[in-house]
């Protein structure tokens, strides 16, 4: 175990960051769903109304920081999970870099979804 | 040492009877996080039908939220959400220490919870359904 | 073969002291015990260690009230080293991390515990031997001392001169209870015997069922003397099925002791009209027998124990232990019934003849910790004397044997000019070896000399053509069934209460043993971990040491400390005051007597009445 | 069910077994006769007074006997006796029908943590599970996630190995002048602190429950995580040793690694609160790193 004694914390920021987003998901999460399932019925949803929701730069930073905050926790969650597994060595890296990139990408697309969304493009 | 007998992690599968609270709460947070971040990608994608243009995006939404199947899966991911929140509000009590004796009765709590919410939003989410 | 400056056979308390202390000389010390080290039997004392910490309290007063408590029967220099080293060795283990019981200005804190004249019993909460152990061994894993961890010790490899105190140690043989490897382990500088207690002897003890007398027998046979044997200490309040020890803790807060016709028979019955319940060990231990010898006894076997009158709150308070005590092993719950407690087994004061260094009549060989008798203990242990012993002469045997000067011994060992030989006694049977001719080849056999690597090596062979012989032996008697005669008859006859006829009765049960036992087969067919061998050759142990416990309590025939004798009412100080010696001789036990010192430093310990 | 749960294991129940490999195992009457003329020991008649047997099925395995490098179950009925315990049991069944059948034990009273075995489908120790608070039969294994070496021996190596991974000792050097008998001060409050902690006894039963610990076998596990809360929370050493403490805890395979399943601190038989300890050391540890940012 030669990391042992290295002297950042591996794994020490990533917990304390899969806790803090998970306390800030509750909160929006639970905003989100009301929102959209229950004020205005999913069915019912059209883009007319999500445009008028997305306009507002408030909402719109709201919902960016939620997917920010959403795709880390569940991808650092799954991560973690493969790891529990006893991932280890290449392995562990490849999946590291593909659950990075498909992190990435997801969040650039959907910021790019909702840019468009807004009419800001 | 001379030979000895690895039973290997097939058990952990035979026990599955004999699982305490604790293990259940694991398993069933492992699975509804990972639903959760599949539904994650799913929801990008068909959120991205926008980028096509306004009318794409309301009849890809509306025609998905006619289909009887998509509104139970709706249901399903609720179930799915709504457990993955209360145990997680109940893991994070358990990392500051809060309540440690009663951490199985919390997991049963969350259970209860999210049948009774996941129940009581039922019509909410089948309101208008085309069968 | 294996090779180490010193080895250390056993890791419990004694073992550990002295692998550190030995290490810490600058030996390449080795530990070779049967057990892991956390699982030896120091881990179940609970009370505590004497030490003369406070002001106000010297290492005098612990003296003296050892010798007292020993009836005289423990050496000066012994007890006084003991007293004096105590208070270091007990601050070591502090700055070693001991969790100490602490008082309010964060110093350790001490109780006052039975014979003592001061608080002056360090402790660790319920689980000071646990505390020790757990302490010492981490000290060894942080110095990296090699530990052969379940390795059963079979043999001393000694060399066979005709005169113990000629002969000399160069290792032992032992086996590897995973594999079932015989190995050799040479020892260029000493060997450490601290294999703990012989419980096992006793069908009921407090004891482990490691307890074994391995070192004793070892010793035993290979020429050093084995001392003052008849001095056992029984508890009075152990439980019945299993021997699990209910502290004095109990009677002390007011539990109180009932026959089955629900008599208080301490007072009905006039065992002890002052003190009751609280009399000493001893005596409670002969009043319960007594009761249930009389029919008073609840199913023919015990007393009851009634701590229900403290209150719940009480209870819970100060003796919450005992609850879960009596509740896991004996299913009681001590809130709503009373607890069946009888006599047990609980400490050998006897053992390895040795001097203030640790070390034998045999050149190389030590022994320290409950196998070893220096003498602190003499005819009766106090309660929280027995950690002592074994931090302060485990220390000094490791250091000792790693060749550090500690000075000449003033205890001597083996025979020599001071010694006197028993020639009153008739024996019932001839003790010793059955079939000397057929000897499964732990008798000395005289004559060769070799070389120390020659010396191993044959006791190797020895050993191995041994275990094949138990191994290949396909019918005959299982050992469990000599064990349990054997155990029996000690609880029956050399128990508490000892008479001429019982204690004979008894060799001559030990006598059949030992000739059944020369048909004793082990089952199991498999060298993997055979437990069944290991308890085979355990028996064997047990054997010898039974039969020097019971030669003892027959040749002293006076009533000193722990020893009772029915006829033999009195302390009989003109010509008691020597240790009971029993040298096993190629095969023949041969008793005698060597005088106590009572001779300290700057003074004289007369002999006093024992009345507290 | 586990694999070798499935081999066809009860061929007899009540009458002695045919199977050689557990001869010597007749019903327990049987035996009484046999022993017939025993000394004048009573050699427990309460037995057939209470003529109940407790019925245990006990693991067996041994890689050099035939018959037996296949693991099995074998059945041992067993007269009981009040109090009896599991370890009790075991050892009857050995003593009386099959001296091969192989467990450590020692010191009968929950000390020497010899006796963890898999009962009833719980990590427990033997000496201390009363046989009455169990369904029958009794299902006796080895403990779950190590080798079994023999019956219900397992090889304990990995789990010494991970107690000594964390430096369980003190640190520091100094031993006190032998002429002034100076203690470390330490407030009763500190001391009871660490006293759950404390009461380990090696037994390994936390270790065998954890999930996590079999799935990935660099875990620290249960047992050392809370060996090395005992020293971390000691106020006898200084701050700097701690936090050098911390730093093999917070290890990529030390505390993150505990999903907080609980299982460990159910099955421990010191009552030792595993998952808090565990819980307050990934606290300390963020806290700790936090100093930095
Ligand atoms: C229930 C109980 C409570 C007690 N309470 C107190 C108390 O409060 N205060 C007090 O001062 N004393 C107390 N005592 C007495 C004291 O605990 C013991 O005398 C002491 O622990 C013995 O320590 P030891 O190191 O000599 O032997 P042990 O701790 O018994 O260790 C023996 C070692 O030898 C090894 N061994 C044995 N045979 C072999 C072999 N053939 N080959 C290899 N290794 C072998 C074993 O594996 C073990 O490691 C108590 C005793 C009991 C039973
Ligand atoms: C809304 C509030 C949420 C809370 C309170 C919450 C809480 C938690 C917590 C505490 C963990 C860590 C479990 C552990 O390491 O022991 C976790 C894991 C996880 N979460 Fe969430 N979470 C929430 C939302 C989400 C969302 C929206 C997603 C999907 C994007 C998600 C996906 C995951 C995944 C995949 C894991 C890993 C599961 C595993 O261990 O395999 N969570 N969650
Ligand atoms: S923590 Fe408990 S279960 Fe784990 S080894 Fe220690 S005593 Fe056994
Ligand atoms: S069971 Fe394992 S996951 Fe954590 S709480 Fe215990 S170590
Ligand atoms: S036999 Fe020692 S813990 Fe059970």
């Amino acid at each position: 175990m030669a990391e042992r004694y290295s002297s950042f914390a591996p794994g020490g920021t990533a917990w304390l960051l899969q806790r803090v987003t998970a306390a800030f998901l509750v909160v929006v999460l639970a905003f989100h769903f009301f929102l959209l399932h229950f004020v205005n019925h999913a069915a019912e949803i059209e883009f007319a109304g999500t445009q008028a929701r997305m306009e507002n730069v408030g909402y719109f930073l709201t919902m960016v920081s939620f997917l920010v905050a959403g795709t880390f926790h569940g991808v650092n969650g799954v991560y973690n999970a493969l790891i529990n597994q006893g991932l280890d060595g290449t392995q562990k890296k490849v999946v590291l870099a593909v659950l990075v990139i498909a992190s990435l990408a997801l969040i650039a697309q959907g910021i790019y979804v909702a840019t468009t969304m807004a009419g800001w493009t | 040492m001379s030979q000895s007998y690895n039973r290997g992690l097939i058990e952990d599968f035979g026990r599955w009877k004999e699982f305490s609270a604790g293990m259940w709460a694991w398993i069933f947070h492992k699975f509804t996080g990972w639903m959760l971040i599949g539904y994650l990608f799913t929801h990008i994608a068909v959120l991205s039908s926008s980028l096509t243009g306004p009318e794409a995006y309301t009849n890809t939404i509306g025609g998905l939220e006619s289909l009887f199947i998509v509104r139970v899966l709706e249901v399903g991911l609720l179930a799915v959400a709504v457990f993955h929140i209360l145990n997680g509000l109940r893991l994070l009590m358990v990392d500051l220490g809060v309540g440690l004796e009663a951490q199985d009765k919390s997991f049963y709590a969350s259970l209860v919870l999210t049948a009774i919410i996941t129940v009581a939003s039922v019509p909410t989410f089948l309101d208008g359904v085309t069968l | 073969m294996y090779e180490h400056d010193v080895i250390v056979v056993g890791a419990g308390g004694a073992g550990l002291r002295a692998a550190i202390a030995a290490h810490e000389a600058g030996s390449d010390v080795a530990i070779v015990s049967k057990l892991h080290p956390v699982r030896s039997h120091t881990g179940a004392a609970e009370g505590g260690i004497n030490a003369a910490l406070q002001e106000g309290d010297d290492w005098e007063l612990h003296a003296y009230d050892t010798m007292k408590g020993s009836d005289y029967l423990g050496d000066a220099p012994a007890v006084e080293t003991l007293a004096q080293d105590a208070p270091e060795d007990t601050m070591r283990l502090e700055h070693w991390g001991m969790p100490f019981s602490r008082e309010e200005d964060g110093r350790v804190s001490q109780r006052p515990f039975g014979g003592l004249s001061y608080p002056r019993t360090t402790y660790a909460g319920a689980e000071t031997g646990h505390h020790l152990l757990h302490t010492m061994y981490e000290q060894v894993v942080k110095r990296g001392i090699q530990v052969y961890d379940e390795w059963y010790v079979m043999e001393l490899a000694t060399s066979d001169e005709d005169d113990p105190n000629d002969r000399s140690c160069h290792g032992i043989v032992a086996y590897d209870v995973q594999s079932g490897n015989v190995e050799g382990f040479k020892a260029n500088d000493g060997v450490i015997l601290a294999t703990g207690g012989p419980g096992q002897a006793f069908d009921h003890t407090t004891n482990a069922v490691s307890c074994t007398g391995d070192g004793h027998a070892m010793a035993y046979r290979a020429g050093a003397p084995l001392e003052d044997m008849e001095f056992i200490q029984f508890h009075p309040t152990s439980l019945p099925s299993t021997g699990v020890l209910i502290s004095e803790g109990v009677r002390g807060e007011g539990g109180i002791l009932y026959n089955s016709e629900g008599e208080r028979f301490m007072f009905e019955h006039g065992y002890a009209n002052n003190s009751g319940e609280l009399a000493s060990r001893d005596v409670v231990a002969r009043a319960e027998l007594t009761e249930v010898n009389e029919g008073r006894g609840v199913d023919d076997e015990y007393v009851h124990l009634d701590m229900r009158h403290l209150g719940e709150e009480r209870i819970l308070d100060r003796l919450e232990n005992i609850l879960h005590l009596a509740e896991d092993f004996e299913g009681v719950d001590g809130l709503v019934e009373p607890m069946p407690v009888k006599p047990g087994q609980h400490y050998a004061m006897g053992g390895i003849e040795v001097d203030e260094n640790g070390q034998t009549c045999v050149d190389g060989l030590y022994a320290a910790g409950e196998c070893a008798c220096v003498s602190v203990h003499g005819g009766n242990r106090l309660g929280g004397n027995a950690l002592p012993e074994l931090i302060v002469f485990g220390k000094r045997a490791g250091r000792h044997a790693a060749g550090e000067d500690l000075g000449e011994p003033q205890i001597r060992t083996g025979y020599g000019d001071d010694v006197e030989d028993e020639t009153e006694t008739e024996l019932p049977v001839q003790p010793g070896e059955a079939g000397l001719e057929t000897s499964d080849g732990v008798a000395a056999d005289g004559g060769v000399t070799t070389d120390a690597d020659g010396l191993v090596e044959r006791t190797v062979e020895q050993a191995r053509t041994r275990v094949d012989t138990l191994m290949d032996r396909d019918e005959g008697v299982q050992h469990a069934e000599i064990r349990q005669k054997l155990q029996n008859a000690m609880t029956d006859y050399v128990n508490v209460f000892r008479t001429e006829e019982g204690v004979k009765k008894a060799l001559r049960i030990i006598r059949e043993c030992r000739e059944e036992y020369q048909n004793v087969y082990v089952d199991d067919p498999s060298r993997t971990f055979n437990t069944d061998l290991q308890q085979t050759i355990e028996t064997r142990n047990l054997i010898d040491v039974a039969e020097t416990i019971a030669l003892g309590a027959l040749v002293r025939d006076e009533f000193r400390g722990a020893h009772w004798r029915k006829e033999h009412q009195e302390r009989k100080d003109d010509e008691w005051l020597k240790h009971t010696l029993i040298s096993w001789d190629d095969g023949q036990p041969d008793i005698f007597y060597r005088p106590v010192i009572l001779e300290g430093q700057d003074k004289t310990y007369e002999p006093k009445e024992r009345s507290y | 069910m586990s694999t070798q749960q499935q081999q066809p294991e009860e061929p007899q129940s009540q009458e002695a077994p045919e199977d050689p490999e557990m001869r010597g195992a007749e019903s327990p009457v049987d035996e009484k006769e046999k022993q017939g003329g025993d000394i004048d020991q009573q050699t427990t008649p309460e037995d057939e007074l209470e003529g109940e047997t407790v019925h245990i099925k006990v693991f067996r395995y041994d890689p050099e006997v035939e018959g037996k490098q296949e693991p099995r179950f074998d059945d041992f009925h067993v007269p009981f006796e009040k109090g009896m315990t599991v370890l009790d049991a075991v050892m009857y069944a050995r003593d009386t029908y099959d001296s091969s059948l192989t467990f450590r034990h020692s010191c009968r009273q929950a000390v020497c943590g010899s006796d963890a075995f898999f009962v009833n489908g719980k990590q427990r120790l033997g000496c201390k599970t009363q046989i009455a608070d169990l369904e029958q039969p009794i299902r006796i294994e080895p403990l779950p996630h190590q080798e079994v070496v023999k019956d219900l021996v397992v090889d304990m190596d990995h789990f010494y190995d991970q107690m000594h991974t964390v430096e369980p000792y003190f640190q520091d050097e100094d031993t006190p002048n032998p002429a002034d008998l100076e203690e470390q001060r330490q407030s009763p409050e500190n001391r009871e602190k660490i006293k759950m902690s404390s009461r380990c006894i090696w037994c390994g039963a936390c270790m065998s429950s954890c999930n996590i610990a079999a799935g990935d076998n660099d875990y620290l596990g249960p047992a050392a995580i809370n060996k090395a809360y005992k020293f971390a929370m000691d106020d006898r050493e200084g701050e700097e040793i701690k936090e050098h403490r911390l730093r093999i805890l917070e290890q990529e395979h030390g505390v993150w690694r505990c999903q907080t399943q609980f299982s460990c601190t159910e099955v421990c038989p010191k009552d030792i609160p595993l998952t808090e300890h565990i819980q307050e050391l990934k606290r300390e540890a963020v806290k700790k790193n936090l100093k930095f940012w």
